[in-house]
């Protein structure tokens, strides 16, 4: 094999510690190579005609590029030596940059590292055989999970380009958080009068199929080509019969169940529909309530529905459908503060979260949009606002910011006001955070036109004096500790992964960081895609995020999959497992191993069968590989021969 | 019969006798046999260890390394204080960079040792079961508020032993001698002042004054602490509070062994109930007749 | 009472036959000390098959061996009828577990075993040349060497994997034959005393102790023939250029690389039978290093190979919470 | 101590020091940020002269004088709320603890009465291996010049039997003694320094 | 002795050690720890020179026998780095990996290997700095050991050990 080695300089980037002209010229001594040169940035116009140039003039076969990461450059450089006339993967890198020269100053050592480097690259190189992508069709339906308002995005964008779409919502409800909110800062603009429309929307599309109350199951296949299993969940009621009349919620006899809507303040019936205005509008029994399924004669419901949509004998069901592109957008939950012990650890009924509040100040919420207290129902005149609650706190494993916080609280200071105006709000907060668009100067109104009272400080302690709460804090900006006696404190719970979030994403094979948001791409050049093709993310599941962030991000994830399915055909990845039938001795391990079912037996004449690699299907993780102990499979571009060539170079 | 060494410290030979006795009699009606460390000296307390962490924990571990030679493994201590200086000896010993320090000063390593306080002990080793069916006197009636002090319960990683924000061990060891506790009575791990009664009393006056100040709001009878110090701050000190806060308060301030001691149907001055300064007869009533009924402690949070 | 035994397994596999496609077993060769493996296929030839403490070979490997691996049974293929000792079992077992035979494809005639003579210890007593028979006579062996007849305790003579064995009577069969035998281990530690002395010594000597026993290696791969689950063959990696682990050079790493080769190929697989160890023409104990990673997955994944045809080999899957194995 | 409204942070900043309270205390204090948390807990923040939240602050900018002379770290009760809540798990009290054993050896002990109870606490110790509560007070008020503690304690405690007229003594009162030497010997040696400071302007314990 | 190789005679041996320096082999998977190592080289978090990578798919890929060939063959040290546990870009070839590679540790120093060799871990793709203590600690670790022996026979130590096991 004919061989061009390139080292690149990248500036003073990797000559500034690695003597490139000397790793062009010992590579020149190794066999094979028969043109060796270093060059100042490889990677621009001119470095690859270079390449271009020299694999014409010298007949290379192969070329070695010792510059980035191939993270980096890799697709750059195998274009660039496929446009001159070598497959694309008649070529490797040696990352000579950020593995040697950014993390070491010995010059002499880096050189002898990146020698090494190229050679083990050349050592490969020797085994590498081109490689041709195959076309596969893809299936132009996209799969939505989570209903929240990114996901709605998401789905409308891609409904209204003509693909079809699959929502699935684990809830009864589409909406998500922004259903139960009042309002939205930084405009006060009435959430429920912006979203409602886009509910209505998504149940309306016709080429939008509703999976609300249900779960995914399990996926399999791969981009272009997921087949989805979702589990409609039991609600006991007929979805295809109700018209969400709400007889049964009127009638029936079970008035304390839990109020998951509004969050547990007040109660609901055990049949119930959350809200006037959700989507779909079907009335879901919970079954921990219900006397008729815990034994009791009941069954009101059953005998009032006018369409007899009441089934008590109903399963849970699972359907199938097959989609090209994923869209996960499963939102966020909010902090349980019951950790904090000196706020009361949930104990203390005055002290609620801000969705209890936001829930408390709608109009459809439990008090009606009336400010009460939970605990005597009085209208609170001093409320404290507490910042920071399960964010950037260490100690309960919130370190980050939940960025939506010191928003919400200005808002609901401020919302607060319009309905008490004799009342005072004090807002407990560490720092500010307010960087979008006229979002500071939300915060800014909020003190100096609502005279909302913004205090320095975080709470150490809260407990019950009387009829009212001591709320011990500090004034870090006076030096002193202050103390507050407030009739409702209101406690900024921050965002944090959705429960269940770890389980889709092992189900996915996408990425997810230690406090289960899922990882993107590159968190700047590819934020709405994942490390798996074919699936994107929008929203707060990818991190604690506002609403015009998840709706842009709904909207961006939307447009990825547009361009996916502006394609009939997408090329297959070559990086598969391959059998060597000859070698094949037919046990069947990496059958068993083989974590996406790539591998199915082939039968031969005479009966005799083999293993047999279905590449569309692979993935290229090469753990059939590592298990074939004749190692008659071999995963194409890092088979034994090419590992063992680098490992070979390096004993040398 | 469970058998623990007992390092009692110095406070309990003096001021707090009463604890010392009403402890010994508690363990040995559950059975729990307690060993005195013989020729056990002074923990050294806050003085030592902002002298030298080290003469801390080699004051404290003389006394471990008794007990462990004498085939103790569980050390137990009535005084929070020396709790702290006998953890604090056991975390040097466990301190690769001091190990042998330590070793060379004491004799020993101490690290396997367990070391409890009373109410850990009373509550893990008894529980508040078995104290509800060895009750003979109940306290039905009585409304009682548990302190447990700032150090009983923290810092929650050293002490590891119940929450260090709102315990409830003592509440319902309380609870099953018969009597009534408030619900979350606010200042169970505020510091009640500490030893700034000799050089600082004006701080007693203030942070004790607010804790009676609470009680006697919540409709308590009494305040049932386990700390030599918070005892002697709030009962020994209550005249002096008094005097600083204008006030009048009288709240009698029993050990927690005290009150176990009388449910159990112990002679109270055996449990040395008149040692304290403010006398605690009214815990002698008998309320069982009236119905069982508590006497409606005040405040909203009661119940 | 070997006698009994012999005459009992005469009887079975002549009941047997007409519904076998053969029958594989023993029979008595030339060398008292040893057996041969024969495979019967007439009611003629029953009278060669033969058990006892010289039935050292384990036969479990014919029924996989080409060309058995690569023609697939016939749909009508009647059984192969196979003799084993607890030890043979185990392959059986193991080659069903992987597939490599289904169980109704063999009828297996169970034989307890008390311990099979590793004829190379009788001739660290005795020349080879010189022995005329071999009888056992209750727990000892009597060697007849034209001279006082020599009596062996059989202890001393038996095969080194037979001293810790835990299962001498077959985990699996269809019938048995004679009375079961008593394990001589019933522990770990007995199993792997060879395994435990040499892991007390330092590593230095341990690498000294494989530098001078593989050093000899001629790379005759008599040991992976005879293994039972070395199903490879000719397409054994430590032969193939694609791909190409192993050169034809002769040196120490080959030699090095070619046992770990065998050894990792049969973690979570090898049942321990000894036959590596036993073809061995240059000595080497080659079984102990499988018997280490028996240990291995012994102690750290509870798995012994060979018992149960429904386990799943250990490496062929995981288990999420094992955080520390 | 005298609070300064004007800090040349260059001037007065001492490096080490941080570093320094940093190795002995164990915990990293540029993670503090401020939140105040610590001081909005302490029940003593009424009495310091700075605020727990401040002190930490001050040895973030190695401001070693200021907080070495402070008065808030001879009143800090060791009552580890601030370490309970601490959001970024400092051990705050440890800190603090830190900070009174570095201003013992740099003797800017703010409040001697404080020390002095201390090392009357210690020499009875090291003298009985106990404390000897009763005869401790006497000569603390003595040394303190406060000849009127706690007198009023007195009739109410010799009626209830309390007070104890003779020190309870430790066999092994040699051992204890011992220690205190062992301890003292090694303090000075590793710092290098020539002869044992005494404890306070009291006779050495 | 058969064994004819260069390497053969020991001072040669220790002479190219000190000066081309310690040669660690490290096997990363693509997606976590290649990606842990690019993130530690943008930040600049200087590491000992020590390594050289091998990027492989997945640690699922990885054959024991890779290890076993790099230090029977003389490479100082092997290090092996994947996703963590539960976030396998394959959802499950590091936990086939880690049980394959849990024994194989265990094998090692029977056939008389250092152990220490050889190490495991799991580092993702944003944890440059715990890649730059992983690399340090590694290298560290096999510089404490110095120029892996290898499996060769040393001239002049033809000495036969008794295997006591007939």
């Amino acid at each position: 094999m004919r061989i061009g080695v390139f080292v690149c300089n990248c500036g003073t980037n990797i000559a500034g510690t690695v003597d490139t002209a000397k790793v062009a010229s010992e590579a020149l001594a190794f066999a094979d190579v028969v043109y060796a040169t270093n060059y100042m940035y490889t990677c621009s116009e001119p470095g690859q005609q270079e390449i271009q140039r020299a694999i014409g003039e010298y007949g290379l076969q192969g070329v070695v590029v010792a510059a980035c990461s191939p993270r980096m450059h890799e697709p750059t450089f195998r274009r660039a030596v496929e446009k001159a006339g070598l497959n694309k993967y008649m070529f490797e890198m040696a990352n000579i940059r950020e593995h040697v020269s950014w993390i070491g100053n010995d010059r002499e050592a880096n050189t002898r590292k990146a020698v090494d480097l190229v050679r083990m690259a050349v050592g490969k190189l020797r085994f590498n055989q081109p490689l041709f992508s195959s076309k596969m069709p893809v299936n132009k339906r996209l799969l939505v999970i989570g209903g929240g308002v990114a996901g709605i995005q998401a789905a409308l964008d891609c409904a209204d380009g003509g693909v079809d779409v699959v929502m699935v919502e684990r809830k009864q409800y589409i909406g998500g958080k922004m259903a139960q909110l009042d309002k939205t800062f930084p405009t006060i603009d009435c959430s429920s009068c912006i979203l409602g429309p886009k509910m209505v929307d998504v149940s309306q599309k016709e080429n939008i199929t509703l999976y609300a109350a249900s779960e995914i199951e399990s996926i399999s296949g791969y981009i272009g080509n997921f087949t989805v299993e979702i589990r409609k969940k039991t609600t006991y009621v007929n979805w295809d019969a109700c018209t969400g009349c709400g007889a049964c919620m009127e009638k029936c006899p079970a008035k304390k169940a839990e109020d998951y809507f509004n969050e547990g303040l007040g109660t609901a019936r055990a049949i119930n529909i959350p809200f006037p205005q959700a989507i779909p509008k079907k009335a879901v029994i919970d079954a921990q309530f219900c006397r008729q399924l815990n034994g009791k004669k009941c069954g009101v419901c059953a005998k009032i529905c006018p369409v007899k949509a009441i089934d008590f004998e109903m399963k849970d069901t699972i359907v199938t459908e097959k989609v090209g592109a994923i869209i996960a957008a499963t939102g966020y939950d909010l902090f349980d503060h019951s950790v904090y012990g000196e706020y009361g650890a949930g104990r203390l009924p005055d002290v609620i979260t801000g969705i209890q509040y936001e829930r408390i100040l709608s109009a459809s919420g439990p008090y009606g949009g009336h400010i009460r207290r939970p605990s005597d129902g009085k209208e609170p005149t001093e409320i404290v606002f507490i910042s920071c609650v399960g964010s950037r706190d260490q100690s309960v494993g919130r370190p980050y910011c939940s960025g939506v916080c010191c928003m919400y609280i200005a808002k609901q200071a401020i919302l607060t006001r319009d309905h008490l105006p004799e009342s005072n709000s004090y807002v407990f907060y560490m720092d500010i955070r307010a960087p979008g668009k006229n979002y500071d100067e939300f915060v800014r109104r909020a003190q100096e036109e609502y005279g909302v009272q913004y205090i320095r400080g975080r709470v150490g302690k809260i407990y019950q004096r009387g009829d009212r709460m001591v709320v011990q804090g500090a004034d870090t900006l006076l030096g002193v500790q202050v103390e507050v006696e407030a009739d409702l404190v209101v406690l900024a719970t921050g965002v944090e992964s959705s429960s269940g979030a770890g389980e889709l994403a092992e189900k996915l094979r996408i990425s997810y960081d230690q406090y289960g948001f899922y990882m993107e791409s590159h968190p700047k050049l590819r934020p709405v895609e994942t490390n798996t093709a074919g699936v994107y993310l929008a929203g707060a599941c990818q991190g604690p995020k506002d609403i015009p962030s998840s709706v842009a991000q709904g909207s961006a994830a939307a447009s990825k999959v547009q361009s996916l399915f502006a394609h009939d055909m997408i090329e297959t990845n070559p990086q598969v497992a391959l059998v060597n039938e000859r070698n094949c001795i037919a046990c069947g391990k990496c059958i068993q191993v083989c974590p996406f079912g790539a591998i199915q037996w082939k039968e031969l004449r005479g009966g005799i069968k083999k293993a047999e690699v279905l590449p569309s299907v692979c993935q290229g993780c090469g753990v059939c590989n590592a298990t074939c102990p004749p190692k008659a499979v071999q995963l194409q571009h890092a088979t034994d021969n090419q590992i063992l060539a680098e490992v070979n170079e390096l004993c040398a | 019969m469970k058998r623990v060494a007992y390092y009692k410290g110095c406070s309990l030979e003096g001021l707090a006798a009463e604890y010392d006795r009403s402890t010994r009699m508690v363990c040995e009606a559950f059975g729990i046999e307690l060993v005195e460390i013989p020729d056990w000296n002074c923990c050294g307390s806050t003085p030592a260890h902002s002298y030298d962490p080290l003469l801390s924990a080699a004051l404290a571990g003389r006394n471990l390394a008794i007990a462990a030679d004498n085939g103790c493994d569980m050390v137990m201590s009535p005084c929070p204080g020396c709790l702290k200086s006998l953890k604090g000896a056991q975390e040097t010993c466990e301190d690769p960079a001091q190990r042998k320090a330590f070793v060379d000063l004491v004799g020993r390593d101490v690290d396997g040792l367990k070391t409890v306080s009373l109410l850990q002990l009373l509550y893990e080793e008894v529980g508040p079961q078995a104290l509800q069916k060895a009750v003979r006197r109940p306290l039905t009636g009585h409304v009682l508020v548990p302190y447990y002090g700032c150090l009983l319960t923290r810092p929650a990683e050293k002490a590891k032993f119940d929450d260090p924000e709102n315990p409830i061990s003592m509440d319902r060891l309380i609870e099953a001698t018969g009597a009534t506790v408030p619900r979350d009575f606010p200042y169970k791990t505020e510091c009640c002042g500490a030893t700034y009664g000799v050089t600082r009393n004006d701080f007693v006056g203030k942070l004790s004054g607010r804790i009676l100040d609470m009680s006697q709001g919540l409709g308590a009878e009494a305040i049932v602490v386990a700390c030599p110090l918070c005892q002697q701050n709030l009962d020994m000190r209550q005249d002096q509070i008094n005097k600083y806060s204008k006030s009048a308060f009288h709240l009698p301030v029993p050990y927690i062994s005290q009150v176990i001691g009388l449910a159990l149907g112990i002679e109270p001055k055996v449990l040395g109930l008149d040692k304290l300064c403010v006398p605690a007869d009214i815990l002698l009533e008998d309320r069982s007749g009236e119905d069982g009924q508590a006497r409606q402690p005040g405040g909203v949070a009661a119940g | 009472m070997l006698e009994n035994d012999r005459n009992q397994l005469h009887k079975l596999v002549e009941e047997a036959l007409p519904e076998l496609d053969m029958m594989i077993g023993w029979a008595e060769s030339c060398d008292p000390l040893q057996t041969t493996p024969v495979f019967i296929r007439d009611a003629k030839s029953i009278s060669k098959l033969t058990l006892g403490p010289f039935c050292s070979q384990n036969l479990a490997g014919y029924l996989v061996k080409p060309p058995a691996l690569d023609a697939p049974p016939k749909p009508d293929a009647k059984p192969i009828g196979i003799c084993v000792k607890g030890c043979d079992s185990r392959s059986l077992v193991a080659l069903i577990q992987e597939k490599f035979i289904t169980r109704d494809r063999v009828r297996i005639f169970g034989i307890p075993c008390r311990g099979t003579v590793d004829f190379r210890k009788v001739a660290q007593r005795v020349p080879l040349a010189n022995v005329k028979s071999a009888t056992m006579e209750g727990d000892s062996l009597v060697i007849d060497d034209s001279g006082t007849p020599l009596r062996l305790d059989l202890e001393e003579v038996l095969a080194r994997k037979c001293l810790g064995c835990r299962y001498p009577n077959p985990v699996i069969q269809d019938v048995v034959i004679g009375q079961e035998a008593k394990p001589r281990s019933s522990s770990l530690a007995a199993t792997y005393r060879d395994v435990a002395a040499m892991d007390a010594k330092p590593l230095e000597e341990r690498l000294a102790f494989w530098q001078s026993e593989l050093d000899r290696c001629i790379r005759c791969y008599a040991c992976r023939n005879a293994c039972p689950l070395c199903v490879c063959q000719d397409r054994c990696i430590v032969e193939t250029r694609e791909p190409r682990w192993l050169t034809q050079r002769v040196g120490i790493p080959e030699k090095f690389l070619f046992h770990f080769i065998h050894a990792m190929h049969l973690a979570g697989r090898c049942t321990g039978c000894g036959e590596c160890e036993r073809v061995c023409p240059m000595d080497i104990p080659v079984t102990l290093i499988k018997e280490k990673l028996n240990k291995i997955m012994e102690e750290m994944l509870g798995y012994s190979a060979g018992l149960d045809p429904e386990a799943v080999p250990p490496l062929l899957t995981f288990n999420p919470g094992e955080t520390e194995i | 101590m005298e609070r300064t409204n004007t800090l040349s942070i260059q001037q007065s900043r001492d490096s080490d020091f941080i570093r320094e309270v940093e190795e002995a205390s164990g915990q990293n204090l540029s993670k503090c940020y401020q939140c105040g948390n610590c001081m909005a807990s302490c029940v003593y923040t009424f009495a310091y002269d700075y605020p727990v939240t401040q002190i930490m602050r001050l040895i973030q900018l190695g401001q070693k004088d200021t907080v070495l002379k402070s008065s808030a770290i001879w009143l800090c009760a060791n009552c580890q709320a601030c370490t309970t809540r601490c959001p970024n798990n400092i051990d705050v009290a440890q800190v603090m603890e830190t900070l009174r054993i570095m201003s013992r050896k740099e003797h800017t002990v703010s409040l001697p009465d404080i020390q002095a109870f201390y090392d009357e606490f210690l020499r009875s110790v090291k003298t009985f291996g106990r404390v000897f509560e009763t005869g401790l007070l006497p000569v603390y008020n003595m040394r303190a010049k406060k000849p009127f503690t706690d007198l009023d304690l007195a009739p109410r405690l010799l009626m209830k039997g309390k007070l104890t007229f003779f020190p309870a003594m430790v066999k092994q009162r040699k051992k204890i003694a011992e220690i205190f030497e062992v301890i003292k010997r090694d303090r000075f040696s590793k710092e290098g320094k020539a002869r044992p400071e005494p404890l306070s302007s009291q006779p050495d314990i | 002795m058969t064994d004819s190789s260069p390497r053969s005679s020991a001072p040669a041996d220790e002479t190219a050690a000190t000066k081309q320096g310690i040669k660690i082999v490290g096997f990363l998977c693509n997606w976590c720890s290649y990606g842990g190592a690019d993130t530690a080289g943008v930040c600049r978090f200087k590491q000992p020179t020590d390594l050289r990578v091998v990027r492989i798919p997945c640690t699922g890929r990885m054959d024991p026998l890779f290890i076993a060939k790099s230090l029977i063959y003389g490479v100082d040290g092997v290090l092996v780095s994947g996703c963590h546990p539960r976030d396998c870009h394959y959802a499950v070839g590091n936990f086939y990996a880690r049980r394959r590679m849990e024994a194989f540790k265990a094998f090692l120093p029977f056939m008389g290997i250092d152990t220490q060799r050889f190490k495991y871990t799991w580092v993702s793709a944003s944890e440059g700095q715990q890649w730059q203590k992983v690399v340090t600690e590694f290298s560290e670790q096999i510089h404490r050991l110095g120029p892996n022996p290898g499996v060769r026979l040393r001239s002049g130590d033809n000495s036969k050990v008794s295997s006591g096991l007939r």
